[in-house]
């Protein structure tokens, strides 16, 4: 049953399983459910937004062949509008916001800190069952209440329309919650639970990227919360707070709406950018390039971040003035994300690389970025803008750095660390098949959205004019391969959880601190606090015989 | 009591009921100050900058004396502050926002195009998009109502 | 060059002093983004290439980078995208400052339509007739919710915010038809809120704009006449008024029993309807009225509950008068008030 | 919440702290962890309050006469007497957290019972407020039918008024449950020089609700 594995890494000849280890220390539901140990609450995690994503991928799915032809093809206006609003509240909320710092970066955290927990086990797990709460009490509310508005709730449509929108909105309210706890947890940790010789500047540069994601989740969620609440007060008792009609202000509510929703963009990409420093590393055996530079840019990201959210809003009705400051101010990120990319590629100059799943999604990340990124300039870009705003290049450009970089972030960290996680291997030529195929679908999906935007056909269109047919057929052709791709990444590792062959402590031959303990982790993570005396990407002086270290125990 | 503690020293027991109470003290006076300065006759915009200045030096006392900010970690410090400037930044762009736009975009009484009614904005706040003697007067103004004569 | 570059990227007609600003840009931008992404992704591949692992436990040198590299990673791209930056920002300052001499256009989106009015001129429904050569500022308004005016020919957009007024200008530039959408979400027909321009000379526009007139005077005196009529009639007559005022006839019709997006009204008034849940009812003015109040509680089979709710949006009065416009809808006899007539 | 019964009572006269989290290394840091991560919830919910401020300025821009009116219809004696209460209610607590790190238990649980009445006596007030303007139907957004005010901008002045007073109230509703919670602990005498955080922190997030108030008394009742 086992799927031919070969890895570039060194093969661990003789690596045994551990005996006792997260996974087995308590077997029963309760032992999960009830669990503080932050690699358990991790899995929890890993299972949900698993859930989240193939909900999300068939919504996506039927959005897609909706749109296969230009009048209707397979569901009503009404249901249209329904499934891209669940789309993309499911996707954004239940998906990419938790998706990287909730599961690899509860796993890890600890571990790259040389800690045995984060801060605050108890709050660690009660942010789980928030998320769940909050989840569940928003698709309840998307399915029975019929939510139309699109994610993005604009005022006075969600507050006027006749669909329920109240729990959706005391839903994403609650998954806030979850976030800020799970944010404020992991500050606290990097603050306060470092082992002797991870000093700031030894972090793993996964940490960084974690850190800088965290104080986004804790500063802009809130003011989500706020608006949430208020929307959900609006729609049901008539307030008037964003409601011309009762002298509130639309563009108030996209001004609150977007300081937390820009900033979120960075809560899903930040992670994911983390996760391609830890995995070039590793593959390229190599140094990270300007480990400073990376680590400052991430914090640069994220305050930037902040200031950037109304280049939303430059044609709703904002001032010119706004729109300058903005725009200016976005050109800001481009530039630190552009810092990051040069180190990248530079970390692979004078390297080892070992062309492996993860170094796929690793290239995949690097173009998606770069040109998601680059599109993101030129839609900063106000003149621009004027004409792609709310078109299918905005549509395009923000899937590819979701999709794009979100997913190749994601899928890279489930490569990379699978065998840290469950220890054992998946198949690496199966998943090297899938990883070309969800970078081509992506692309094939995606490079047709940018130009229908530009050719002017606007997002939310349940029917388009007939001269946007090819363009369209061409999109949902991609969508089908990129679901395929998924399909087989969810077999073989589905069947490599069980069969993989045993991967040993450090199959890659990683510098990664979280390579020092066994695969899989015992639940207290070390016997006794460990002292780190190099740093997490140091590849100069490994030693002759890296292999026999890996597998010590 | 004597008993200093074994955690090794967070200054802030240094603030003793004395101080504290001195700090309730000025907050109180402090509150009967705005209290009274609201009371004196001056231009609308002079009373929120006095009460604004008067609440910041409040709530600065609050947090570093009650809250201990004064004593504590620089890192607790820093959150704090942290949030309020984002607290500003968020302050400063939509007003700036609503300072600079389009002034039909925002004004309160904007001319009434000389089109018909059925251009007329129907949902407006009282008091928008009619000329002013037109305003609906009386009890109960219903907002959604403008528009019909 | 423009012209292939236009192909290249599937981009409309340029149709107006501002296409081509916007253009311009679009390429060069886009240009750069094309060079740098194929730059670091050949860059990577030539690395990936020349550096694949050898040996399995081979070492790396330790290399970090040099001031300079980092001076050279920070300030190349912010040099690009200030320059971007600034020619972005000097066309949208220009876009959102219409010279003082245009002319002026009211727009007003409502679901799901858009609705264009001169200020001394005439009316219409879904087609802007505007002159070439000659700029023209939107004043553009919303009854309802968002909407957002797009011509993309003109590479112009402008959202409709219910309340207030957004203002946005073009000087088109080739005569011709181009389509309008609306391009912020707005419900179920948000797909379907197309409109048009129709570009004329600025002669041909100048005798259309005449005759138009011509036309509304006679129809204001109609209208001045309408309200001269008796009370009996006025009512139903005050009922259409609200009816169009209302946005009404979007979704019903009144000139043929034909069902649109709602029920057709015509013969609607004590008629035996089949409701979604099974029940059935008639159309009595209890129904009618509950219908405008609460539209999603009964609604009738075959149609989906997309009407809006118009409790505290019609007065009683406005209400009763919808209900004698509906009763006067009748097949078997002409109907003194046809509709289709949006002022 | 585990107040375990087999801890013993030490000879100073309070109980032996709970055991350290085994991944802490000292007492120290547990209880630097658990203040910084109490200042950083307070971040959030400054920010929490702060899309409520930005509305405030923003209509206050649009609807200069109607906040002015406004204003002038809300009790001055009863928004002035809340801001004293809570003012108090706040010393009496930050005497409360300063008891409780002496170890001096009944003290500090007679400090946080009088601080629980004043916040009680807060949401009483703030009840007769309530009450006056449902009479008045001086209520935000729909329901507003309040004839005295005049100028355009009332049903929103409300909105402000209800939702940052009532978000308000909520916060003081919890920060009392937290008192409450920590006044029982005191009551079984189970802080000390060595473990008093949870009094701290509650006592940060009653001060918190203070400078909430402190803000929205004069914006909404002065000026």
């Amino acid at each position: 049953m086992t799927a031919p594995i070969t890895t570039a890494a060194v093969p661990p000849a003789g690596a045994v399983f551990p005996k006792k280890h997260y996974l087995n220390d308590g077997t029963t539901i309760r032992s999960w459910l009830l669990t503080h140990d932050h690699k358990r609450i991790a899995i929890l995690y890993l299972v949900a937004v698993i859930i989240a994503l193939f909900l999300g991928g068939v919504f996506a799915m039927v959005i897609r062949l909706e749109l296969l032809t230009p009048g209707p093809t397979i569901i009503e206006a009404l249901t249209y509008n329904r499934m891209f609003t669940l789309h993309g509240l499911v996707m954004i909320f239940m998906f990419m916001i938790p998706v990287i710092p909730a599961v690899f970066g509860n796993f890890f955290l600890p571990i790259m800190l040389g800690a045995k927990d984060v801060a605050f086990p108890k709050w660690n797990l009660t942010s789980w069952y928030v998320y769940i709460f909050g989840s569940a009490l928003m698709l309840w509310g998307l399915i029975t209440g019929g939510a139309d508005t699109g994610w993005t709730f604009y005022t006075p449509y969600s507050t006027t329309t006749t669909t329920n929108i109240a729990p959706v909105m005391l839903g994403v309210f609650i998954i806030g919650f979850s976030s800020i706890l799970t944010g404020l947890n992991f500050i606290v940790t990097i603050h306060t639970l470092r082992a002797p010789g991870v000093t700031w500047f030894k972090m793993p540069l996964f940490i960084w990227a974690v850190y800088a994601t965290s104080i986004i989740q804790v500063l802009a969620t809130p003011v989500l919360g706020l608006t949430t609440l208020l929307v959900a007060a609006e729609h049901t008792f008539g307030f008037g707070f964003f409601d011309p009609a009762r002298g509130g202000d639309p563009i108030l509510f996209q001004h609150l709406f977007w300081f937390y929703s820009h900033p979120a963009v960075y809560i899903m990409v930040l992670p994911s950018m983390g996760v391609i420093s830890e995995v070039i590393c590793a593959v390229a055996r190599k140094n990270i390039f300007g480990y400073k530079m990376i680590a400052m840019s991430s914090l640069g990201i994220a305050f930037v971040g902040f200031f950037a959210w109304g280049h939303h809003l430059f044609t709703s009705g904002q001032s010119a003035f706004d729109a300058g400051a903005f725009a200016a101010i976005s050109m800001l990120v481009g530039v630190f994300t552009a810092i990051k990319v040069f180190n990248w590629v530079g970390t692979l100059y004078k390297g080892a690389i070992a062309f492996t799943a993860p170094f796929a999604y690793v290239c995949g990340f690097l173009f998606f970025l770069v040109f998601g990124g680059m599109t993101g300039v030129a839609l900063a870009t106000v003149s621009l803008d004027v004409h792609w705003q709310d078109t299918y290049f905005v549509v395009a450009h923000f899937h590819f750095i979701m999709v794009g970089a979100v997913i190749m972030g994601f899928l890279a960290a489930l490569h990379y660390w699978f065998p840290k996680m469950f220890g054992r291997k998946y198949p690496e030529n199966w998943a090297l098949l899938a990883a070309g195929l969800i970078v081509l679908g992506f692309n094939a999906t995606f490079i047709p959205q940018f130009l229908l935007g530009n050719a002017g056909m606007p997002r939310r269109y349940y029917e388009y004019p007939e001269r946007f047919t090819a363009l369209n057929v061409a999109s949902t052709a991609g969508a089908s391969l990129l679901a395929f791709g998924f399909v087989i990444i969810a077999i073989y590792l589905a069947i490599a959880l069980r069969y993989g062959e045993v991967a040993g402590r450090n199959p890659w031959g990683s510098r990664g601190y979280e390579w020092d303990v066994p695969s899989p982790p015992p639940t207290e993570n070390f016997d006794k606090v460990p002292v780190f005396t190099r740093g997490p990407h140091e590849y100069h002086d490994i030693p002759e015989d890296l292999a026999k270290v890996g597998h010590a125990s | 009591m004597a008993s200093t503690t074994t955690t090794g020293g967070h200054a802030h027991k240094e603030l003793g009921p004395g101080r504290l109470f001195l700090n309730w003290a000025a907050l109180i006076v402090l509150t009967l100050t705005t209290f009274g300065v609201s009371q004196i006759k001056m231009p609308v915009n002079y009373h929120l900058a006095a009460a604004l200045c008067i609440s910041v030096i409040k709530v600065t006392l609050v947090v570093l004396f009650f809250m201990h900010l004064w004593h504590s970690e620089g890192i607790n410090r820093i959150v704090f502050v942290t949030s309020f400037v984002f607290l500003l930044v968020l302050m400063f762009f939509v007003m700036a926002d609503v300072g600079t736009r389009f002034t039909l975009s925002n004004s309160r009484i904007p001319p009434m195009p000389r089109v018909d009614q059925t251009m007329m904005p129907s949902g407006m706040p009282p008091g928008m998009g009619q000329p002013p003697q037109r305003r609906p007067e009386g009890p109960g103004q219903h907002p959604g109502k403008a528009g019909h004569p | 060059m423009n012209e292939f570059m236009r192909r290249m990227l599937f981009l409309p007609d340029q149709a107006s002093t501002f296409a081509l600003d916007v253009d311009h840009l679009h390429y060069f931008v886009i240009s750069v983004t094309m060079v740098a992404s194929l730059a670091v992704g050949l860059t990577a591949i030539a690395f990936f290439w020349k550096y694949r692992r050898r040996r399995e436990n081979q070492a790396t040198p330790f290399i970090s980078p040099t001031a300079g590299f980092e001076v050279l990673a920070i300030s190349v791209p912010l040099a690009f995208f200030l320059l971007w930056f600034a020619m972005g920002f000097r066309d949208f300052v220009k876009l959102s400052s219409p010279p003082p001499d245009a002319m002026d256009v009211y727009v007003m989106g409502k679901q799901w339509m858009w609705k264009f009015a001169y200020p001394e001129g005439p009316n219409s429904l879904g087609v802007l007739h505007v002159p070439a050569n000659r700029p023209v500022r939107m004043l553009i308004t919303s009854r309802d919710v968002i909407h957002s005016v797009f011509i993309p020919a003109f590479r112009v957009k402008m959202d409709a915010l219910p309340g207030r007024y957004t203002e946005v200008w073009f000087t088109a530039t080739k005569t011709g038809r181009f389509q309008i959408l609306c391009t912020e979400y707005c419900g179920a027909q948000h797909s379907k809120m197309w409109g048009e321009v129709v570009v004329m000379t600025p002669e041909a526009f100048d005798d259309w704009l005449k005759e138009q007139q011509r036309g509304l005077v006679t129809r204001q005196d109609l209208l001045a006449d309408e309200t001269q009529v008796t009370p009996q009639g006025s009512l139903a007559q005050w009922g259409k008024q609200v009816a169009v005022a209302q946005g009404c006839l979007r979704c019903h019709n009144v000139d043929t029993t034909a069902p649109s997006t709602g029920p057709s009204w015509v013969d609607l008034y004590q008629q035996r309807t089949k409701l979604t849940d099974g029940r059935e009812i008639i159309a009595d003015e209890a129904y009618l009225t509950e219908s405008m109040m609460e539209p999603t509680v009964k609604v009738v089979a075959g149609y989906q509950p997309v009407m809006p709710n118009y409790q505290g949006k019609l007065s009683g009065p406005d209400a009763a008068a919808i209900v004698e416009f509906i009763k006067s809808l009748r097949s078997d006899r002409t109907v003194p008030v046809t509709a289709g007539e949006e002022q | 919440m585990q107040a375990s019964a087999v801890r013993k009572m030490t000879p100073e006269g309070w109980l032996e702290p709970p055991p350290l989290p085994h991944h802490y290394d000292t007492v120290e840091n547990h209880q630097n962890a658990l203040r910084f991560g109490m200042w950083l919830f307070l971040g959030t919910e400054v920010l929490l309050f702060a899309g409520i401020f930005v509305g405030y300025f923003v209509f206050r821009t649009y609807f200069p006469e109607a906040f002015e009116q406004a204003g002038r219809h809300l009790s001055l004696f009863w928004g002035t007497t809340n801001t004293l209460l809570l003012l108090t209610s706040s010393l009496t607590v930050a005497m409360a957290h300063y008891n409780a790190e002496h170890g001096k238990n009944r003290n500090a649980f007679w400090l946080l019972t009088v601080s629980i009445l004043m916040g009680a006596g807060f949401l009483c007030v703030k009840g007769i407020e309530y009450h006056d303007k449902f009479v008045e139907a001086a209520l935000p957004g729909k329901f507003f039918h309040f004839t005295e005010i005049t100028a355009p901008g009332g049903p929103v002045f409300y909105v402000v008024y209800f939702f940052s007073t009532g978000l308000h109230a909520l916060h003081v509703i919890v920060g009392m449950s937290l008192l409450t919670w920590v006044a029982v602990r005191c009551w079984r005498k189970e802080f000390s020089p060595t473990y008093y955080s949870p009094v701290e922190n509650a006592g940060l997030y009653w001060h918190l609700v203070d400078l909430v108030w402190i803000f929205l008394y004069p914006l909404l009742y002065l000026v």
